[in-house]
């Protein structure tokens, strides 16, 4: 990949706006993401973060401003645009949200014979290989209600990243697991990051955020309130409503 | 405690009849019960000394009324068989009827042999389903319905060919219909009306065949066959 | 108080037989085609366009507000005045799948209803097409969901077509009513009927709820 | 031949809509008592009483509507014991609603959190207050609508009575179709009266279960 | 209070086994709570924590063994022996369990008119106490649901306090709350240690069990593995599965 590819923002929001009826959720986010950075969101509840994701995957809807995924602007009316910007962007979700009929395997290879028509066999091949590197390749058969939690979100990264995204989206990915699972999912995030996948995540984990992000975004009532690497605002947070919101967590 | 005694004690008479058979039973615009075995079994009770309450029926379900005593007669156009004999008691007859098949003049019949290949419309439990299966060629095709009412209107809306049904009521569906176009084509069995009574009720048996037979002394039963059915009653069997 | 014989009615059996065969024979064709218009149904409702929808509403508030009977009737004596005619057993036929088919849509939307936001939207991030989401992730879990229920209105369908001797269909109910208009055993005839059609409930229900994993909303479906 | 005018056909039909309500009415409330009745000692007995229900469920679930009217009036009476038609309708009737109404609640009371009853249970109240003050409130919201759903079942079941002698809007269909020689026209009105009475009810059961999921 | 009855044990389990059919998941458990004293639980998820609580207070009944609260030991054939007992041990849920037809004040008065034959008037005065003990008094009259997940917690922390029980029992009261909720319940809880209460609390929030708790007890395999004061047992773990257990949550 040349150099100016890597200076081009892969995911570049412009002035988003986005209401809900009345209640304007987002007041004008301005943001660009590099390729192979890794951007921790962080923020109270209700300040926006998930709405933000969403959108950048075309899930949620926004009135005004643009954001743009490799280049190519969201087009709403399109389902094939659609489609193709949603290969783009993957993302994994607080509740896993696996399909609980479908084996781990058949979970990771649906979307790429669907979408990729890909041949069965060389989905199996591939969700093998991804099943093995978030360490589950034992599990291939089971069904996700077998698993952990921990284990249902590490199946979750794989499925995402059978569809080989540009962009991985992470809502809060541990925030319904069991303090002792939450581990083994972030080492596989770690390790993501470190092999230069460009990561949007919100999270509660602050010291992973620390560890791992290159920035980290502070929403506060629907805008970016502060920005900055990650030793600069949590050692040394500019704002009342940061400094606030990082002492409410450690109690 | 017999039947009759029960009759002549609560001056009541619980008698079965018709609701969808004209002209022998059939509502009116006011949904009061007419007809030719209404009316006799208005006689009867009148006869009796006793209050009439009259029960509707259908063909299928006017034995089980007998049998479970929800009724004391049965004057619900019953034919009478020998099957038959050996589950209820006869009176004599009161009122003459016919069966016979009906079709379209188009189609031409001349013989049972001629109902080869036909569907004809029957009404499930009455007699002309019994009759016509003993005579017919065993490729007509039976359609058998619930009650009177669906035999008709399955013939009425071409579901069969044919139809085997009474005089009267076919008679009553000509008139109504004159575009089908139906005329009588082979006539099925003369087998006269008569009152149903429990095995074992000989007492009212009895009191009932004494009715009859004064009333058709009197002539009453030559007048509602006239009245009902537009003809005399002919010679009725005891 | 007479004394009861179940033997003059169980003579009767190839009577008898034919009716059970025809109430199974009803029974297995409208299923399946029941299903599928609660299959399409459903979906029209979830993802079709409105005026669609609608007349599909208009369709189930219909079929669900009127006796069984009554449709029927409609059917077999009201169809031949618009030229179409019908025997008996198709007749019956198009009445219980269409009843069958209304009670599904209904009991599928409910499931499909049912379906968490996050399947919708999980399959969607994998950019899959609606129709994809809708067979591949939303169908089979919502099948799954109603079986049960769907189950219960099969069987409900199934002991509706009792109605349908009344149309001269040669069901286990006509077969029955016809042996004892014959020989008056009534309440013979009438019981051995009931515990017939027990009998075929419990069965339909065991088969359905194993054929159901198997066969309708099977894990197996990649 | 007497001639039907339409409004004759309507006036009688609506007339005889009378007994189709009553006798809804009458399903409705015995099947609801004894309904309420078999659910209590469904959750207060053990698993005997449990099994029992579920008989009781599947045999009344598993026949038709028509045979069973058929066997308690005609049945019962074979069998030495004497039943008028409303008994033999109310009882049929009632059966047949329990079994369906039992089923409903209990599916109702199950979809209540197992941690109310752990809940309730911790706070010291004795089985009936549990039931009385926690689960049911809960369990009734959830089950209103499904039972005014189920109450157009039973307002349709009511036209199988016509054969045990009810002259309820369907029997009276027949007969005025027959009287009249106007099978469509009568079969449509029936119809028509039967979705004007079922639909309302259909369309209030939709309501308030949308209200129900709203919240 | 003399200095006898605080010697005595309120809670005394002694070698308590239970099974889930051949699944034995607690395998012998011998553990005195002394009045007003803090336990806090902590172990693997799976490893009975849970089921000793419910066992405590009767939710769960257990096969061998013996549980005696205030010197009674549990019978279960008698419902009265039984709501005698849950009279004395209050629990409080993961899940919070608020009754969600009744409001808030009712959800408090509910028991104590049922149970102690309250008039209403006093219930009512009672509950008002308590809600304004723990930070709620103003909401005697809105509905659970429309509470924040902090705040029915402390309602049913209230709830609990209005039976007036010996023994609190708390399993994981925090674990369904967005983290910056965790902070008012907990402050509740630490109130109610500091004024003597006793309390045995299942928790995952390890600063708070340092803090608050008189003795920590590890859970393992449905064994007590591990007992003693805070510092002890984080600071100096004797056992690899308690040492790999903390190690787990620092990630
Ligand atoms: N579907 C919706 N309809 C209406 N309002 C919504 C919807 N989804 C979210 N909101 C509102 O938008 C605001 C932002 O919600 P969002 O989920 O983005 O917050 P968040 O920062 O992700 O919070 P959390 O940490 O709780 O997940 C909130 O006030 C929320 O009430
Ligand atoms: N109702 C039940 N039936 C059968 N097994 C059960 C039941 N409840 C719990 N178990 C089993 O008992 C064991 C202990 O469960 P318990 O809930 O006490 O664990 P825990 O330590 O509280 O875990 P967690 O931290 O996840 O709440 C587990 O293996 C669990 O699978
Ligand atoms: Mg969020
Ligand atoms: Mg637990």
């Amino acid at each position: 990949m040349s150099a100016e590819a890597l200076a081009v923002p892969i995911v570049r929001i412009t002035a988003l706006r986005k209401s809900y009826g009345t209640n304007e959720v987002l007041k004008g986010i301005d943001l660009d993401v590099m390729r192979g950075e890794v951007v921790a969101i962080i923020g109270k509840s209700g300040s926006g973060k998930s709405t933000l994701l969403r959108c950048v995957n075309g899930l949620e809807q926004f009135q005004e401003g643009s954001l743009t995924v490799n280049g190519k602007p969201l087009l709403y009316e399109s389902a094939m645009a659609m489609r193709d910007l949603r290969q783009q962007v993957g993302m994994i979700f607080q509740g896993f949200n696996l399909f609980p009929h479908l084996s781990v395997g058949r979970n990771v290879m649906l979307a790429p014979t669907l979408v990729k028509k890909r041949s069965p066999n060389e989905a199996a091949e591939q969700a093998t290989k991804l099943l093995r590197r978030v360490g589950l390749a034992e599990k291939f058969n089971a069904m996700p209600d077998q698993l952990s939690g921990g284990q249902q979100q590490r199946v979750a990264i794989a499925r995402a990243l059978a569809m080989e995204p540009a962009v991985l989206l992470c809502d809060e990915i541990t925030s319904a697991l069991d303090p002792e699972l939450v581990g083994e999912v972030l080492r596989v995030v770690e390790a993501l990051a470190e092999e230069g996948m460009t990561l949007m995540m919100v999270t509660h984990e602050m010291n992973f955020a620390r560890k791992v992000a290159d920035r980290v975004i502070f929403m506060h009532q629907g805008r970016v309130h502060e920005i900055g690497p990650p030793a600069e605002l949590f050692g040394a947070p500019k704002t009342a409503e940061l400094k606030q919101f990082l002492s409410s967590l450690h109690d | 405690q017999t039947a009759l005694d029960g009759i002549l004690k609560s001056k009541t008479v619980k008698i079965a009849i018709p609701t969808d058979y004209p002209p022998y039973g059939f509502v009116g615009p006011d949904m009061k019960p007419q007809g030719l075995d209404v009316a006799m079994a208005e006689l009867i009770a009148a006869k009796l000394g006793a209050k009439v309450e009259l029960v509707p029926v259908t063909s299928a379900n006017r034995i089980p009324y007998l049998q479970t005593k929800k009724a004391d007669l049965v004057i619900s156009t019953l034919g009478k068989n020998p099957e038959r004999e050996k589950v209820i008691n006869f009176s004599a007859a009161y009122a003459p009827f016919y069966q016979a098949v009906f079709a379209a003049k188009s189609l031409p019949i001349k013989s049972w042999a001629d109902l080869a290949g036909k569907s004809v419309a029957v009404t499930r439990g009455a007699m002309e389903d019994q009759e016509l299966s003993k005579v017919a060629p065993s490729t007509l095709e039976f359609k058998r319905f619930e009650d009177n009412n669906a035999t008709i209107a399955a013939f009425a809306a071409g579901q069969t060919q044919l139809l085997a049904t009474s005089a009267a009521v076919a008679g009553n569906l000509m008139y109504r219909n004159p575009g089908l176009n139906t005329e009588y084509k082979l006539l099925l069995k003369d087998s006269p009306c008569y009152v149903g009574v429990a095995k074992g009720e000989d007492a009212l048996l009895a009191k009932v065949n004494e009715i009859i037979a004064a009333a058709k002394a009197a002539g009453e039963l030559e007048a509602l066959s006239k009245k009902w059915l537009g003809r005399g009653s002919g010679e009725l069997p005891l | 108080m007479i004394s009861f014989d179940f033997m003059a009615v169980l003579a009767e059996w190839p009577l008898l037989l034919k009716g059970l065969a025809w109430t199974l024979g009803l029974t297995l064709v409208s299923t399946p085609l029941g299903l599928a218009i609660a299959v399409l149904g459903a979906w029209s409702r979830a993802c079709g366009p409105v005026w669609l929808r609608r007349m599909l509403g208009l369709y189930v508030e219909l079929l669900r507000n009127t006796p069984f009977i009554v449709q029927l009737f409609f059917v077999f004596f009201g169809l031949p005045a618009l030229g179409i005619k019908l025997s008996p057993e198709l007749a019956s036929v198009i009445a219980m799948t269409l009843n069958l088919g209304a009670y599904g849509t209904e009991i599928l939307r409910a499931g499909i209803q049912a379906t968490p936001r996050g399947q919708w939207e999980a399959a969607q991030s994998l950019a899959l097409s609606r129709m994809q989401t809708f067979t591949r992730v939303v169908l089979p879990p919502a099948l799954q969901r109603v079986w049960p229920a769907m189950t219960s209105q099969i069987i409900i369908v199934m002991l509706g077509s009792a109605v349908c001797g009344q149309i001269s269909t040669e069901e286990l109910s006509y077969a029955v009513n016809l042996i004892h208009s014959r020989n008056f055993r009534a309440f013979e005839a009438v019981f051995i009927a009931t515990a017939t059609y027990l009998l075929l409930a419990i069965l339909a229900r065991k088969l359905l709820m194993w054929a159901g994993p198997r066969f309708v909303f099977g894990r197996r479906s990649a | 031949m007497i001639e039907f005018t339409l409004w004759d056909i309507v006036r009688n039909l609506l007339l005889a809509l009378r007994w189709t309500v009553a006798l809804s009415l009458i399903a409705f409330i015995g099947g609801g008592l004894v309904g309420g009745l078999l659910l209590t000692l469904r959750l207060g007995l053990g698993s005997g009483a449990r099994r029992l229900i579920g008989w009781y469920v599947q045999l009344f679930q598993g026949t038709p509507l028509l045979m069973q009217l058929f066997l308690a009036y005609f049945g019962l009476a074979l069998l030495g014991i004497e039943v008028s038609a409303w008994t033999a309708a109310a009882l049929a009737l009632t059966l047949y609603t329990s079994a369906y109404l039992v089923e409903i609640w209990r599916g109702c009371v199950e979809a209540v959190p197992r941690g109310q009853w752990e809940a309730a249970r911790s706070l010291a109240l004795s089985f009936g207050e549990q039931l009385r003050h926690v689960i049911l409130p809960q369990a009734s919201r959830l089950a209103i609508a499904p039972t005014v759903g189920f109450l157009v079942q039973v307002i349709k079941g009511t036209a199988l009575a016509s054969v045990i002698g009810f002259v309820e809007l369907t029997k009276a269909g027949g007969m005025i179709a027959n009287a009249s020689f106007k099978p469509f026209l009568v079969f449509g009105c029936v119809a028509l009266l039967y979705f004007a009475l079922c639909f309302p009810v259909s369309l209030f059961a939709q309501r308030l279960e949308r209200r129900i999921h709203v919240r």
